[in-house]
C-alpha cells in the first residue's frame, strides 16, 4: 500500500513553472529515492509535498487523503516529516532544544522521551554535545541533528533531502548507515540524493526527475544499470 | 601562453572553518578553465575571494601581472573581470535591457548610457534574449535568468569572465546551446573560468580542469587526466566501493 | 560617598524600569524582525489603562498590571492580524517586509495616539499611591526582574517558548517541525504588546505621564535593544541597567542636558560597530 | 528637454489664467470690499488656532475655553457696541487645529485673515507658535492679542500690532526671588534647575540674572531634557551643592515629578518654587509632596480682582464671577490659561469700544493707551523698545498649604495674599 | 515619447500650477496653502532621490531640513548674510554633513539604517538644544528689521514662496536627470541588489554617499526658506520626527522611485490633511484617520498611486514614471 501518492504535481515560483506534472508513489515500509540533476525540481517537489509553496496544482495523497490544501504544520502532525536540504537547524538553540522542537506536535510530545533515547542511541555524538548550541556543531553533526530532529517528530514518512550534501565521504558513509538502520526499523523513507550509487544501493525503488518531470522509474537495482540514469544524472 | 590570472596560496577561514586552504593555480589567456568538486568544496568561495566579494584570509591574486588581491570588487570589474552568480541575482524590477546596460555602463567598457543601450541590445541578440528586452528581469524563467547573468557580464567587455554554474538547471538542448555561446565568447578573446557540475559538459568544453575538495586543490589537468584520477572519482563522483561496503555490511 | 551609592542604586532601579519598557520591543524585534514603531503608543496605552483602572476601580497598578498584560495580549493579537499578517505573507523580499512593517506599525501608533489625544488631550496624569518614589521604583524594578525571569523561563523552558525562538531563527524550518508559524508570530507580537502595556502600566505608578509619554521610552528602548542585543531577556536587563547607570553618572558629573546627545551618539556608534549588541559577536 | 519645460510652463500659465478669469469678480481690490462690508457687517470675526492635537493640546484647550466663554458673555449682551457703525455687533470665533506645530500656523492664520475675513486675531498657545502667527498678522496689518505666550523675545522683533496679556518670562520668577530676599536674608545659595524648553529656559536665564543682581549665589544652574521624569541625580547634585532654595521647573509633568522627588529627599530648603505645576489644581494629587511648594502664577481663582479691590478703571466681570461662570460651563476650575483666554477677549472688546471703530489703527491706538484692570489684573502695554510687551500685569506667588486640607494660597505680593508664606522645610519638622 | 518625459511634464505642470496660481490671483491664502504643498513636494522629491533610487529608507531625514534651517537662520541672524547666499551655504553644508555621516551610516542596511537615522536626528536635536549660540531650546527669533531688507514681511513672504517653488522645480529636474542617467542606472542597481551591483562594477559606496548628499541638499534649502518665512526657529520644530515620517508617507503614497510619485503623493497628502484639519467631523481625530489611511496604503497599495495607475491602466504602463 502506498503511504504517499503524488499525482500530476505542478508547482510554480512566482509565475515560473518548475514542476510539470510529477507522479510517484512511496510504498509503506520502503525506501524510495528520487534522483536527478541540479535544478531538476527535486527540492521543489519536496517543498510542494510539505506545503511550503504558494502555488501548487495536482494531488498529494497521504494515507489515502488529499493533503494538498493543508498548512505545513498539519501535514507534520499527520506524520509527514522532511529533513530539509542544507539541514536548517536552529543555530541558537541547543542540541537538546533542537530535538525537542522536533517533537513539537502533540502526538510527538508523548513519545518525546522514548524518541530522544532512540536518537542518542543512533547518534551518540549528539548526546556528548547535548547542551551545545547547534550552530557550533560541525557539518556532519548538524546533519545528524537534522535527521535526529526528524525522528523526534514520530514520522510515518521521513523525507531526506540531500543528506550527504557537503559532507566528507567518511561521514557520507555513516549517514547512509543510519538511513539503512532506519529502514530496517521499519520507517518509510523518501530519499533525494545526488550520490547516485549510494542512493540506489540502499533504496528499494527509484525515480529519475529531470526538468520537472519524472523521466524514468524502476527497481533500484535495475536503475543502477540503466544508461538513462547516467544520462540524466551525469549527462554522459 | 601568457597568464591572465594567477592565484597564489589563497585561503579563507570563516570562524574556525577553513573554506579554502592554500589554493594556487594559473589561468592562461583565452583558455577555458573548469573548476569542479562536490558541494561545499569551496568552489564558489574561491570565486568570491578572487573577486573580493569575500576578503581572503591569506594569499595573493594577480591579474595581468598586477597584485589585485585587495582591490574592491567594482575596481576588479573595471579592470576587466566579469562575474556571474550561482544563485542568479537579476535586478528584479529593472527591465532585461536595463540589467544588461548596467553591465555595459560600469564594466571595463565604461560606456555612456546611449552606447550602453546599443551594446546591450547587441548582446541580448547574441544570447537570444532580444524579444525579452522590455520584460522585468524578475519575470524571466531560470534558464533566461542564467543567460541574463551572462549577458550582463559580457556587456562590460571583460577580459576574464567567471561563470558559476551557468549550466545548472538547463535541459540538454539548452546546455549545448549555452556551450556554443561559451565557445563563441572565447573566440572573442575572453578567458573563461567556470564552475560546473555537469560532467560531460565541462569535460567537453574545458581546456584544463581544477578539482577542489574540502577547500583544497586535489587535482589539476586536462579533462582526460581528470576523468581517470582516482581521487576525483572518490571525492566527487561517489566511490562505488563505498556503496559495495554498505551492501555487505 | 553616599551620593555615589545613591546614584548607583538609582541608576540600577531606573535601568530596570527602562528594560521593563524595552522588553516587548526586543521580543518583537528579535522574533518577527519588525521594529515596532507602535511600541511607545502601547506603553502610553498601558499608562492610561493603569490610570483608569485605578481611578474607577481603585485597583493599584501593581495589581492591574496583570489585567494590562491580558488586555495587551488581546490587542496585540488583533493588531498582528490587522497590521502585519498581510505583510508577513505577501512581502516579496526582506527589504520590502522591513519597510512595510515599519510603516504599518507606525500607522498603528498614529491611530492609538490619535485616539488618546482625542480623549485625554495632553493633560498630565499621575497615579498617586501612598508610597514614596523610591518604593514605587523598587516595586517596578522588582516587576522588571519578575518579567525577565518569567519571559526567560517561558522562552527557554516551554514548548511554545522554544517554538518562538525556533521561528525567530528559521521560519521555514519551524514550519517543517509542525509549528503553526502564523499563530506563533501572532502570539509573539501579542506578547510583545502585552509587555509594552504592562510596562506602561507599572511606569505610570512611578512617574507622571501624558498621551505622548511613550515616545521617549520607545527611543530609549531602541538604545537598550542595540546595547543588549535581541537574543534573550538578560541582554535587555543588562542593556537597561547600563543605560540607567550611564544617565545617572553622566548627569552627576556633567550637565544633564547632554544626556540624550550622548545616548544617541552611543546608539549610532553601537549600530556601526556592534550591531548585534555589546555582547553579541562583531558584525 | 528645454522644449518640454517651456511647454509645461506656458501650459500652466494658460491654465492658471483661465481659472483666474472665472473668479476675477471675486478678487476685487481690498479697499472697496472693506467699505462695502463695513455697512453690511453683522459680526466681528475673531480668528485663532487651537492646538487640538500635539503636545500643547491641554493648555491650548483651556485657553480656548476661556475665550469661548467671553464670546458667549458678549453675545448674550447683544455684542460689542461699535459707535462708528451705530450698532452692537456679535462676535464670531473661527478656529482651526494647528497640531502644536509650526508647519501650518502661518497658513491657517493667512486663511483666517483672507478667507474667513477675521477682523482681529488671538494667538495660538505658546510663544513658538505665536511668533509664527505674528509674522503673518503683522504683514496683514491685523491686531494679534497674544495670550499663552510669555516670551520676551517675540517683542524684540519690532512688531507694531502684537499685544501680550501674560507677564513676560523675564519677570516670571522675579517675585519669588524678591520674596526669598525679603523673608530670609540669610539664604544665599540658590539652585536653578529647569526644563530645556523654550519657555522654561528664558525664565531660568532671567531668574539667574535677577538673583545674581540681588546678591544670591547660583550654586547649580542646570537644565534637564523635556520628558525627564527622574530627578534623582539632579537632586543628589543639589544636595552636594548645599543649596538653600530651589527654583525652576518647566511644564506640569516634570514639575510634579520634581516636587515629588524633592519631597522624598527631605532636603532642608527654605523655598521650592516651581514653574507651572503648583499653579495648576491637579498638583494637589501628589498629596503631602505638594505641601509648601510654591510657584509663580499668572492668575489664580482665589485672586480678588473686582471694581472694589482695584484703584484704576475696571473692565468686565470680576474674577469671582469668572470662576463661577467657568465652573458652571466646564465643570472644572479655571486655570490661568483659561483666564488668559477670557482676558484676551476682554482686552479686545475694551479696545474696540474705546476706539469706537473696527479700524485697525484706531483700535491699535486704544490698545497703546490702555491702562485698565480686569479679572486678570492690571493690563498695560509697553511702547518702546519692546512694543506690545505686557508691563502692567503682575504675577502672584502661590503656595500649597494645609488648612486643614491641602489648598493653594496666594502668598505674594501682599496686596493679593490670602495667607503668609511658610518655608518649605517646615514640613520635615515635627 | 521618451520614457519618463510625460511624468516630468505632468510634475512640472503641477509645481508650476501651485506656483503660478497664487501669483496670478495675487492671493495670499492660496500662496500660504501652496507654500506648504510646494514644501512637501520638495521634501518628498528629495527623500525619493535616496529612498526611491537606492532603497535606503531614512527615518530621520528631517535632520537636514533642520540643519539647513539653523544654518540659514544663524547666517542671517548674526552675520546678516543675503538670503540666497545663506541658503546655498546651508545646502552645501548639509550635503557635506550628509557626506560624512553617510560614509559610515550607509554601511548599515534596512531597519538598522532606519534606526541610525532616527538616532542622528535625535542626537543633533539634543545637541542644538544645548548650544546657546543657536538659542538652545528657546530657539532664535528674527527681528522684523531683517525682513526690511527684502521689502518688508509681505514681500519676504512672497520671496519665500518664489524660492520654494524654484527649489522644488530644480529638485524635480535634478531627480529626473539622475533617474535617467548612467548614475541613476547605477543607483537603481544598488536598490535592486547591492551585491549584484558591485559585481557589475558599480562603486556602491561612492554612489550611495553622493546620493545621500544630494538628498540632503534640497531639504536644507527648503528648511532655510521655511524658517526664514516663520521668523523663528527652535529644535522641536526643526528636528521633528513626525515630519520625517510624513516625508516617507508622501513618497510611499505617490510611488517609490518614480518621478511623478513624490509630487502626487505630496499633493494628495497635503490636501487630505488640509481637508481633515478644517473638516468639522474629522478635525479632532485626524491623527487617527491619517494612521488608518497610511495603514491601508501600506497593506493594499504598497506600490503607491503611480504604481497602482500603471498596474490598472494599461496605456499608462510605459509612459508613467
Amino acid at each position: 500500500m502506498a503511504i504517499l501518492e503524488v499525482k500530476n504535481l505542478k508547482a510554480y515560483y512566482d509565475e515560473v513553472q518548475i514542476l510539470w506534472g510529477v507522479n510517484f508513489k512511496v510504498e509503506k515500509g520502503s525506501l524510495t529515492t528520487i534522483l536527478g540533476p541540479n535544478g531538476a525540481g527535486k527540492t521543489t517537489t519536496l517543498k510542494a509535498i510539505m506545503g511550503l509553496l504558494d502555488k501548487v496544482e495536482g494531488e498529494i495523497i497521504f494515507e489515502g487523503e488529499n493533503i494538498k490544501n493543508l498548512p505545513p504544520y498539519k501535514r507534520v502532525e499527520r506524520g509527514l516529516v522532511l529533513v530539509p536540504e542544507g539541514r536548517m537547524i536552529f543555530p541558537e538553540l541547543t542540541v537538546l532544544e533542537n530535538l525537542e522542537i522536533g517533537a513539537y506536535t502533540s502526538k510527538a510530545r508523548k513519545f518525546a522521551k522514548k524518541n530522544l533515547e532512540h536518537v542518542f542511541e543512533l547518534f551518540p555524538r549528539l548526546k556528548e554535545r547535548i547542551h551545545q548550541k547547534a550552530g557550533t556543531l560541525s557539518g556532519g553533526e548538524q546533519q545528524m541533528l537534522a535527521i535526529g530532529r526528524g525522528i523526534m517528530a514520530c514520522p510515518k514518512l521521513l523525507i531526506l533531502d540531500e543528506p550527504s550534501l557537503g559532507l566528507a565521504p567518511k561521514l557520507v558513509l555513516s549517514i547512509f548507515e543510519i538511513i539503512k538502520k532506519l529502514k530496517e526499523e521499519g520507517i518509510t523513507l523518501l530519499l533525494v540524493e545526488q550520490n547516485v550509487h549510494l542512493a540506489l544501493n540502499i533504496a528499494d525503488y527509484g525515480y529519475i526527475l529531470e526538468n520537472g518531470k519524472i523521466v524514468d522509474e524502476g527497481d533500484a537495482k535495475k536503475l543502477e544499470n540503466d544508461p538513462k540514469v547516467l544520462e540524466a544524472y551525469l549527462g554522459i | 601562453m601568457e597568464n591572465i590570472l594567477q592565484v597564489k596560496n589563497l585561503s579563507k577561514k570563516f570562524g574556525g572553518l577553513i573554506a579554502l586552504n592554500n589554493v594556487s593555480f594559473e589561468v592562461k589567456k583565452q583558455e577555458i578553465l573548469g573548476i569542479i568538486g562536490p558541494n561545499g568544496a569551496g568552489k564558489s568561495t574561491l570565486f568570491k575571494c578572487i573577486t573580493s566579494i569575500y576578503k581572503p584570509s591569506s594569499g595573493k591574486v594577480y591579474f595581468e601581472g598586477k597584485d589585485i588581491t585587495y582591490l574592491p570588487t567594482y575596481k576588479k570589474v573595471k579592470l576587466g573581470m566579469a562575474i556571474t552568480h550561482q544563485i542568479v541575482k537579476p535586478l528584479k524590477e529593472l527591465s532585461v535591457l536595463e540589467n544588461v546596460m548596467v553591465g555595459a555602463c560600469y564594466g571595463k567598457a565604461n560606456l555612456s548610457l546611449k552606447e550602453a543601450k546599443e551594446k546591450a541590445l547587441e548582446i541580448l541578440d547574441f544570447l537570444g534574449l532580444y524579444d525579452k528586452k522590455d520584460l522585468e528581469a524578475g519575470k524571466l524563467n531560470v534558464p533566461q535568468k542564467k543567460r541574463l547573468e551572462m549577458a550582463r557580464a559580457l556587456a562590460g567587455k571583460p577580459d576574464l569572465i567567471f561563470l558559476d554554474e551557468v549550466l545548472a538547471g538547463l535541459n540538454p538542448a539548452e546546455v549545448s546551446k549555452m556551450l556554443e555561446v561559451i565557445l563563441k565568447i572565447r573566440e572573442k578573446g575572453i578567458t573563461i573560468l567556470m564552475i560546473e557540475h555537469l560532467m560531460h559538459a565541462i569535460m567537453k568544453i574545458s581546456d584544463r580542469i581544477i578539482v577542489l575538495d574540502h577547500g583544497q586543490k586535489i587535482a589539476e589537468g586536462t579533462p582526460k587526466e581528470i576523468a581517470k584520477n582516482e581521487k576525483v572519482i572518490e571525492a566527487y563522483l561517489g566511490d562505488p566501493k563505498f556503496a559495495l561496503k554498505l551492501v555487505k555490511h | 560617598m553616599s551620593i555615589y551609592i545613591d546614584t548607583l542604586i538609582n541608576g540600577i532601579l531606573i535601568g530596570l524600569i527602562y528594560s521593563l519598557a524595552a522588553m516587548g520591543l526586543a521580543l518583537i524585534w528579535g522574533v518577527l524582525k519588525v521594529i515596532n514603531l507602535s511600541h511607545g503608543a502601547f506603553i502610553t496605552l498601558g499608562m492610561f489603562f493603569a490610570y483608569l483602572v485605578f481611578k474607577y476601580f481603585h485597583i493599584p497598578p501593581y495589581i492591574s498590571v496583570f489585567l494590562a498584560l491580558i488586555v495587551g495580549f488581546i490587542l496585540g493579537f488583533i493588531s498582528y492580524f490587522i497590521a502585519l499578517h498581510r505583510i508577513v505573507s505577501k512581502a516579496k523580499s526582506f527589504k520590502e517586509y522591513e519597510l512595510s512593517s515599519l510603516l504599518s506599525t507606525f500607522s498603528l501608533s498614529l491611530i492609538i495616539t490619535g485616539i488618546l489625544l482625542f480623549i485625554f488631550a495632553t493633560t498630565p496624569m499621575a497615579i498617586n499611591l501612598p508610597l514614596s518614589l523610591f518604593q514605587t521604583k523598587l516595586l517596578a524594578s522588582i516587576f522588571s526582574i519578575i518579567f525577565t525571569v518569567a519571559l526567560g523561563l517561558f522562552l527557554y523552558k516551554t514548548y511554545l517558548g522554544k517554538a518562538i525562538r525556533a521561528v525567530s531563527q528559521n521560519i521555514d524550518a519551524a514550519k517543517l517541525m509542525g509549528i503553526n508559524t502564523t499563530l506563533v508570530l501572532a502570539i509573539s507580537f501579542a506578547l510583545g504588546i502585552a509587555l509594552a502595556m504592562g510596562a506602561g502600566n507599572l511606569i505610570a505608578m512611578v512617574f507622571p505621564f501624558s498621551s505622548l509619554s511613550g515616545a521617549s521610552y520607545e527611543l530609549k528602548s531602541f538604545i537598550i535593544c542595540v546595547i543588549g542585543g535581541l537574543g534573550n531577556p538578560i541582554g535587555t536587563i543588562i542593556g537597561g541597567i547600563l543605560l540607567g547607570l550611564l544617565e545617572n553618572f553622566f548627569g552627576l558629573f556633567f550637565n544633564q542636558g547632554f544626556v540624550p546627545f550622548i545616548e544617541f551618539t552611543i546608539l549610532i556608534l553601537l549600530l556601526l560597530f556592534k550591531p548585534k549588541g555589546l555582547f553579541g559577536g562583531s558584525k | 528637454m528645454k522644449k518640454y519645460i517651456a511647454l509645461s510652463l506656458s501650459l500652466s500659465l494658460i491654465l492658471t489664467g483661465c481659472f483666474n478669469k472665472k473668479e476675477e469678480s471675486k478678487t476685487q481690490s481690498p479697499q472697496i470690499s472693506k467699505t462695502e462690508k463695513a455697512s453690511s457687517k453683522d459680526y466681528i470675526v475673531i480668528g485663532y488656532t487651537e492646538s487640538k492635537t500635539g503636545k500643547l493640546a491641554t493648555e491650548s484647550r483651556e485657553q480656548s475655553q476661556g475665550l469661548k466663554l467671553w464670546a458667549e458673555d458678549v453675545n448674550k449682551n447683544g455684542g460689542i457696541y461699535v459707535k462708528a457703525l451705530g450698532k452692537k455687533l456679535k462676535v464670531k470665533l473661527i478656529s482651526y487645529d494647528d497640531e502644536s506645530s509650526k508647519d501650518r500656523v502661518q497658513q491657517l492664520y493667512t486663511r483666517l485673515i483672507t478667507e474667513d475675513k477675521a477682523d482681529f486675531l488671538i494667538s495660538p498657545y505658546s510663544s513658538g507658535l505665536t511668533a509664527s502667527a505674528a509674522v503673518v498678522s503683522e504683514q496683514y496689518g491685523k491686531i494679534l492679542i497674544a495670550t499663552g505666550a510669555a516670551s520676551d523675545k517675540i517683542f524684540k522683533k519690532g512688531y507694531e500690532l502684537v499685544y501680550q496679556i501674560y507677564t513676560p518670562a523675564s519677570r516670571y520668577l522675579k517675585d519669588a526671588i524678591d520674596l526669598l530676599k525679603e523673608k530670609y536674608p540669610n539664604v544665599k545659595k540658590i539652585a536653578i534647575v529647569y526644563e530645556n524648553s523654550n519657555f522654561a529656559k528664558s525664565v531660568a536665564n532671567a531668574a539667574k540674572k535677577y538673583a545674581k543682581d540681588n546678591g544670591f549665589k547660583i550654586v547649580i544652574f542646570e537644565s534637564y531634557e523635556p520628558g525627564t521624569s527622574d530627578f534623582t541625580t539632579l537632586i543628589n547634585k543639589i544636595k552636594k551643592s548645599g543649596a538653600q532654595a530651589i527654583i525652576g521647573g518647566g511644564h506640569f509633568t516634570d514639575g510634579e515629578a520634581l516636587a515629588k522627588q524633592i519631597n522624598d529627599s527631605k532636603l532642608p530648603l527654605k523655598m521650592v518654587a516651581i514653574l507651572v505645576a503648583p499653579a495648576i489644581d491637579k498638583f494637589k494629587e501628589i498629596g503631602d509632596a505638594a505641601l509648601y511648594v510654591s510657584g509663580p502664577s499668572q492668575w489664580e481663582p482665589k485672586v480678588n480682582y473686582s471694581p472694589k479691590t482695584v484703584s484704576g478703571t475696571f473692565f468686565g466681570i470680576s474674577s469671582k464671577e469668572f470662576v463661577k461662570k467657568y465652573e458652571e460651563k466646564y465643570h472644572e476650575k479655571p486655570s490661568y490659561h483659561a483666564a488668559g483666554g477670557y482676558t484676551a477677549g476682554l482686552v479686545l472688546q475694551k479696545a474696540i469700544e474705546d476706539a469706537a471703530s473696527l479700524d485697525t489703527q484706531k483700535v491699535k491706538q486704544a490698545l497703546d493707551n490702555m491702562d485698565i484692570y480686569t479679572l486678570f489684573g492690571h493690563i498695560r502695554f509697553e511702547k518702546a523698545p519692546y512694543h506690545g510687551r505686557q508691563e502692567g500685569h503682575k504675577m502672584v506667588i502661590v503656595e500649597w498649604q494645609k488648612n486643614p486640607s491641602l489648598e493653594k494660597e496666594i502668598v505674594y505680593p501682599k496686596e493679593a495674599a490670602t495667607n503668609n508664606y511658610i518655608p518649605y522645610d517646615k514640613k520635615f519638622k515635627k | 515619447m521618451k520614457k519618463g518625459l510625460f511624468s516630468l511634464l505632468i510634475s512640472t505642470f503641477i509645481i508650476l500650477y501651485f506656483l503660478f496660481l497664487p501669483i496670478v490671483k495675487s492671493s495670499p491664502i492660496l500662496r500660504e496653502a501652496s507654500f506648504t504643498t510646494l514644501m512637501y513636494i520638495g521634501l518628498a522629491i528629495s527623500l525619493n532621490i535616496l529612498m526611491g533610487f537606492t532603497g535606503y529608507v531614512s527615518f530621520g531625514h528631517v535632520v537636514f531640513f533642520g540643519i539647513g534651517g539653523y544654518t540659514t537662520f544663524t547666517l542671517l541672524y548674526y552675520y546678516n548674510f543675503p538670503l540666497i547666499l545663506a541658503l546655498l551655504i546651508a545646502g552645501i553644508l548639509s550635503a557635506l554633513i550628509a557626506g560624512l555621516l553617510g560614509f559610515v551610516v550607509l554601511n548599515l542596511r534596512g531597519a538598522y539604517f532606519a534606526i541610525a537615522t532616527i538616532g542622528i536626528n535625535e542626537a543633533v536635536k539634543a545637541l542644538v538644544n544645548n548650544l546657546d549660540f543657536l538659542g538652545g531650546a528657546e530657539g532664535l527669533f528674527f527681528n522684523m528689521k531683517i525682513y526690511k531688507a527684502y521689502g518688508g514681511p509681505q514681500n519676504a513672504l512672497w520671496l519665500s514662496f518664489y524660492l520654494i517653488g524654484l527649489v522644488t522645480l530644480i529638485a524635480l529636474i535634478v531627480s529626473y536627470f539622475i533617474k535617467h542617467s548612467k548614475f541613476g542606472l547605477g543607483l537603481f542597481s544598488i536598490r535592486e541588489d547591492e551585491d549584484a551591483a558591485s559585481t557589475l562594477g558599480v562603486n556602491t559606496k561612492l554612489f550611495k554617499t553622493l546620493t545621500f548628499m544630494l538628498s540632503a541638499f534640497f531639504p536644507a534649502i527648503i528648511g532655510g526658506i521655511f524658517f526664514f518665512k516663520n521668523g523663528s526657529i527652535d529644535p522641536q520644530s526643526a528636528f521633528s520626527l513626525t515630519k520625517s515620517v510624513e516625508m516617507i508617507f508622501m513618497v510611499m503614497l505617490g510611488g517609490l522611485g518614480t518621478i511623478l510619485g513624490p509630487v502626487l503623493g505630496a499633493v494628495t497628502y497635503d490636501k487630505i490633511k488640509e481637508a481633515l484639519l478644517v473638516s468639522e467631523t474629522f478635525k479632532n481625530l485626524h491623527l487617527t484617520i491619517s494612521g488608518i489611511i497610511l495603514l491601508l496604503i501600506v497593506l493594499f497599495v504598497p506600490e503607491g498611486i503611480v504604481g497602482f495607475l500603471r498596474k490598472k491602466i494599461k496605456p499608462l504602463k510605459n509612459i508613467l514614471d
